[in-house]
């Protein structure tokens, strides 16, 4: 095993992904926590770690001076952001260089191009890569984007332009409502981020969220490897994501990769990245960001297209090329985000220690969870436990596979998403590949997770378990309960 | 010999169910017809029912508030109106005397109170978004449980919550 | 979900596997079961069980009319056999199709006719497949076994007709040995087998044991889908296999395709199956059997072809067509078979309770496993807890997969041979691809499993965790022990 | 502040570690060096303990003989030559006069006896088969662990036998 170490400047699964790659390719893992998450499977499985700080991310995993500091303790050369956190601040890629250290990800300049919406927009635009037609920079007055909505057609949509994740946005259906709408979105846009900045742009009816994975290498080769289907949201999160995506044929495969190449060698991109495009039912499609980072959906790329991504992002970091020249895909992958939220109250996050914890195997199952049983999913960051990723043949198989691992799946303690996704499963506009990204929302009012029925069989698991416990002695299975065997093990763990 | 009995309402009647406990076998009787169950504890604390006709059923019981229980099985939680008669008169009294008493609806979690989308004295439907809380850095809506008039409303935009702190007070409207 | 029912006539991972392939397919599942298996996976996951019997095979798992019984009692119209106990019994097969039931696997002549070994040889040769020189017939005289020694050359093997799995084999290396040995044989024979037929077989030096997978469908369409290579045997028990072979190039492989293709149509064989090559260092292979049944270790042609082995049976006992044309292979995978055993004391049976079970995660990992924590391995059956497998895209990758995997895996209560693994990954000879089918057995006694080192860690760790032992209040993770959760969950589900 | 004492004889000479634990925080004296280790107890029962110098390890601690601990980490299991002083002691005075002990073999699990390769008086070498033995439908050589004189035979084969049973009585022979 090299002596060479890589430090993730992250936590939960992410970091235990990036981890399992660094195993297989023989570097030394180095792990930072806070004080929430000194026990933490990240942590505990890693050959080295360092205290960042206390439970608040500002104070632990978005330090960068507490990051750099733990990268010279421990003399890590190389940092990898994973998702969320610092991912895609230029400034702390810039840091690490600085710094002497390696950034598993592309040069700030890439970052910091493609992290300003308008000056992406531009640069994709003479790239001859189409974006959403929109007013570039932020509206003087109301007639501009009156001006704009005649040209364009309505109904258009009004963005703050610091907004991000649905908020702070406005449809507008007409001329004479713009004036109104201006003027409300600027308040709520300076309510919600200091900043009065507006603008404006047409509103595609029914889209798709379809983006494109890349790779390029410090040699100067970019390859598109396929896209993914992130449609089924809530309220603007990705919730289930698939590859391929069920509307995507051959030859919109290969205009989205010819584009999406286009915007990563706009920005002379070296590394693994996103380029997402809004879909429009007419089969145009416009770009949207690049996500210039290892996406939390890469797992569904990765089962499809046979490769291991999160490898190759540390391989080209190392500055060797590209492991292979082409792939090509087989089968079908979904992957389903599993929240520590309660559906049945309206998914409002549920905190907690993971009591139990059942997870399904056999054939095409993976997961990449960041949790195991007995832990504690903390209130300081995202409540996301793991990923369940299915891959089989083709999607009905896909979706068969899904079912099946879902009533194998048990998570007890914390409420989860898993109610959903069982939802999901049986619901016929979903097995037929039918929805935009509002179709989950839409859905989710209409009564996806209505109760289920009873069966018999529940009724009376219900009566006997009450009654089993009633009369104390309740039969056992053959043995004495895990937590008699748990406690056992731990006695031995200790004479 | 162990004997209970339980009322299920998850029917148009109550249901009375009657078990009888002997070793790993209960005769379980619904609806005047009695079978018997072979039933296994598992190590993790999962109960494996098996019925005469060889019907297998596998999944784990908690208790949810009175008069509910939760069975976790293969279909995921569900939730079943099942209770001993006692608690079962308890709180189906209780739910018929329930109609002017005051619903306290307070923060789950910590956080930060985002919108505040009633007023007292406003009437609210059952479902209807009250407040918008941010925590773990996601909004969540708290909507209403039933409808009613907000009686009082304890908390304001900005505001810090701890967990279980009040923040809304709503009178249920009398059921028609 | 249909109302067909399939019952499997076997416990363990087999069992849970082709119940997973059945949820997939949407038939109901039926278990059986002995007295020692009431709560055992393939139970507690079923749609239906029936008891069968007794905890001993013979009167449960290997009682023919138990199970046509219980096939009545539930309505299941399919049966399957899995591996072991009845699955190369032609008499069950022939059993069930006169109870009106359908057979998953092949029909009964085929069984029968595979199942003798002089029979499948005398069709085999008038195939056209090579069969290793051998005097077909048991032999009279030690002067038969003489001539035949002079004919194909020194050294040759006696086999005792009724044997196997390498007990009653004995190896002359000169002619003057042969009649000391034949007398020596014999008597063997009929101590262990009660039968005193013996026959000679040529003996290969250094051979390789590749099998390949065969499906046919009832169409009469017979695939092969690739090789297996399973040398890594111990005392003739397989112990790790992998797809492709070291040393299988396009062109053998190609060879060995036809020539299992011709062995399955020469009984014209209508399921999955494997046909068993003894491969010679000159490249030459012969015939050894079929194995008219799915395979222990068909995942790792699942992993490298991308088809589900499971499911394919059951769809052709359908009577359903193969569901693709032709299947092109992708990377490497590697099955290790983790039985309860212990390597530390020449891998005695280590039958009793799992305490622990902690299983690797992550990307290409596969887990086909018949027990959960708790549970029991019960000693009357097969002591293997199932299987890990990984995928990856070459071999070398695959190893470096299988080693972090393995680093993950923790099981507790029983002695396992995952300690012979971690030794196999880091032998140089394994890593190169280069050994037979005595390899193993020589390298145990060279001393594989030799003491690892002790690092500074492992001292402070044992003496940490005696002393915080000894001081009652030890430190305790972020929240209280799982075994208290589990108790607390135990608590709630009896409240 | 707990104090302990332990003895280690996993190099040429047996050494002394000394602990010196506080609240999660555990000083550790080797070879006259010491460092302050953290301490955790995972929820499943393992330990992970961080070294000042960042190094990481998490295992679990096993108790086997005296005279020895079984760590289980990612290198799967080992055994630790590590005692407290007292047990040291006696189970290496032991192990010094224990030249002529007898060592009774037994079987490990119920089984069958295949074959009996010794008969008494017979010298057998540490390592040497002594008899196979079938259990769960495997054969298991049971060999010495230590070279002696065959003193007894209590099986002889097809003979059905229980756990523990006696087999086997091997007197070593004088270690040289």
């Amino acid at each position: 095993m090299s002596s060479l170490k890589l430090l993730v400047a992250n936590r939960g699964e992410i970091a235990v992904r990036i981890f399992r790659a660094c195993r297989e390719l023989g570097l030394r893992t180095v792990a930072v926590f806070s004080d929430s998450d000194r026990s933490a499977p990240h942590v505990t499985m890693a050959d080295e770690a360092v205290r960042l700080g206390p439970a608040p991310a500002r104070e632990s995993y978005l330090s960068i001076p507490a990051l750099l500091e733990a990268a010279r303790r421990t003399g890590a050369r190389l940092v990898h952001p994973g998702y969320g956190f610092l991912a895609e601040s230029a400034e702390f890629a810039r840091a690490c260089s600085e710094a002497g250290l390696t950034f598993v990800g592309p040069s700030a300049q890439a970052i910091e191009a493609m992290g300003s919406k308008t000056e992406s927009r531009r640069r994709m635009q003479s790239a001859g890569v189409a974006v959403v037609p929109g007013t570039m920079r932020p509206a003087e007055s109301a007639a501009e984007l009156s001006e704009f909505g005649r040209r364009h057609g309505f109904p258009i949509l009004l963005k703050a332009s610091s907004g991000g994740g649905g908020k702070g946005m406005r449809r507008v259906e007409r001329d004479d409502e713009v004036a109104a709408a201006f003027e409300r979105t600027r308040s709520e846009a300076t309510a919600y981020f200091g900043d009065a900045a507006v603008y404006a742009e047409k509103l595609i009816e029914g889209p798709r969220h379809i983006e494109v994975q890349v790779i390029g290498d410090t040699q100067g080769r970019i390859l598109a490897v396929g896209e993914r289907e992130c449609s089924l949201q809530r309220r603007h999160q990705k919730v289930v994501e698939e590859c391929p995506s069920p509307v995507v044929d051959d030859d919109l495969r290969e205009r989205l990769s010819l584009a999406a190449v286009r915007a990563a060698e706009a920005v002379g991109y070296q590394s693994c990245g996103t380029v997402e495009f809004l879909l429009a039912p007419d089969g145009s499609f416009y770009f949207l960001e690049m996500n210039t980072r290892l996406q939390v959906e890469h797992p569904v790329t990765e089962e499809v297209w046979g490769v291991d991504l999160a490898r190759e992002m540390i391989r080209i970091a190392l500055g060797e090329p590209l492991a292979f020249r082409g792939l090509s895909p087989r089968g079908h992958a979904i992957e389903c985000r599993i929240y520590a939220e309660d559906p049945a109250r309206g998914f409002a996050p549920s905190p907690g220690t993971v009591k139990v914890l059942r997870v399904p195997g056999g054939p095409g199952v993976r997961h990449d969870l960041g949790i195991e049983e007995g832990g504690i999913v903390p209130i300081d960051y995202d409540p996301m436990l793991g990923k369940l990723i299915v891959h089989a043949s083709d999607r009905e198989a896909a979706i068969a596979r899904l079912s099946r691992a879902l009533a194998e799946y048990e998570v007890g303690g914390v409420a989860t998403t898993l109610p959903l996704f069982q939802a999901l499963v049986s619901d016929p506009e979903f097995r037929r590949g039918a929805f935009d990204v509002q179709w989950l929302d839409r859905r989710l009012g209409q009564g996806l997770l209505g109760p289920t029925p009873l069966r018999s069989e529940d009724v009376a698991l219900a009566a006997i378990g009450l009654a089993a416990h009633r009369n104390g002695a309740e039969p056992s299975a053959a043995g004495s309960p895990v937590s008699a065997w748990r406690s056992a093990a731990r006695r031995e763990s200790l004479r | 010999m162990r004997r209970f009995e339980y009322v299920f309402r998850g029917g148009a009647e109550p249901e009375e169910i009657r078990l009888e406990g002997k070793g790993d076998t209960w005769r379980l009787t619904r609806k005047g017809e009695t079978q018997a169950v072979s039933v296994r504890r598992l190590c993790d604390g999962r109960l494996s029912l098996l019925f005469p006709d060889g019907r297998q059923v596998c999944g784990r019981v908690l208790a949810a508030e009175s008069g509910e229980v939760v069975v976790v099985d293969s279909d995921g939680p569900r939730r079943v109106p099942l209770a001993d008669p006692l608690s079962d008169r308890l709180s189906h009294s209780h739910a018929a005397g329930s109609d002017s008493a005051e619903e306290e609806i307070r923060a789950l979690i910590p956080g930060r109170v985002l919108e505040v989308r009633v007023a007292e004295g406003d009437q609210v439907r059952a479902g209807e978004v009250l407040i918008v809380l941010e925590a773990m850095k996601m909004q969540n809506e708290i909507r209403a449980a039933s409808g009613g008039t907000v009686a009082r409303c304890a908390v304001s935009p900005g505001a810090a919550v701890e967990g279980r702190a009040l923040l809304l007070v709503v009178r249920p409207s009398p059921t028609p």
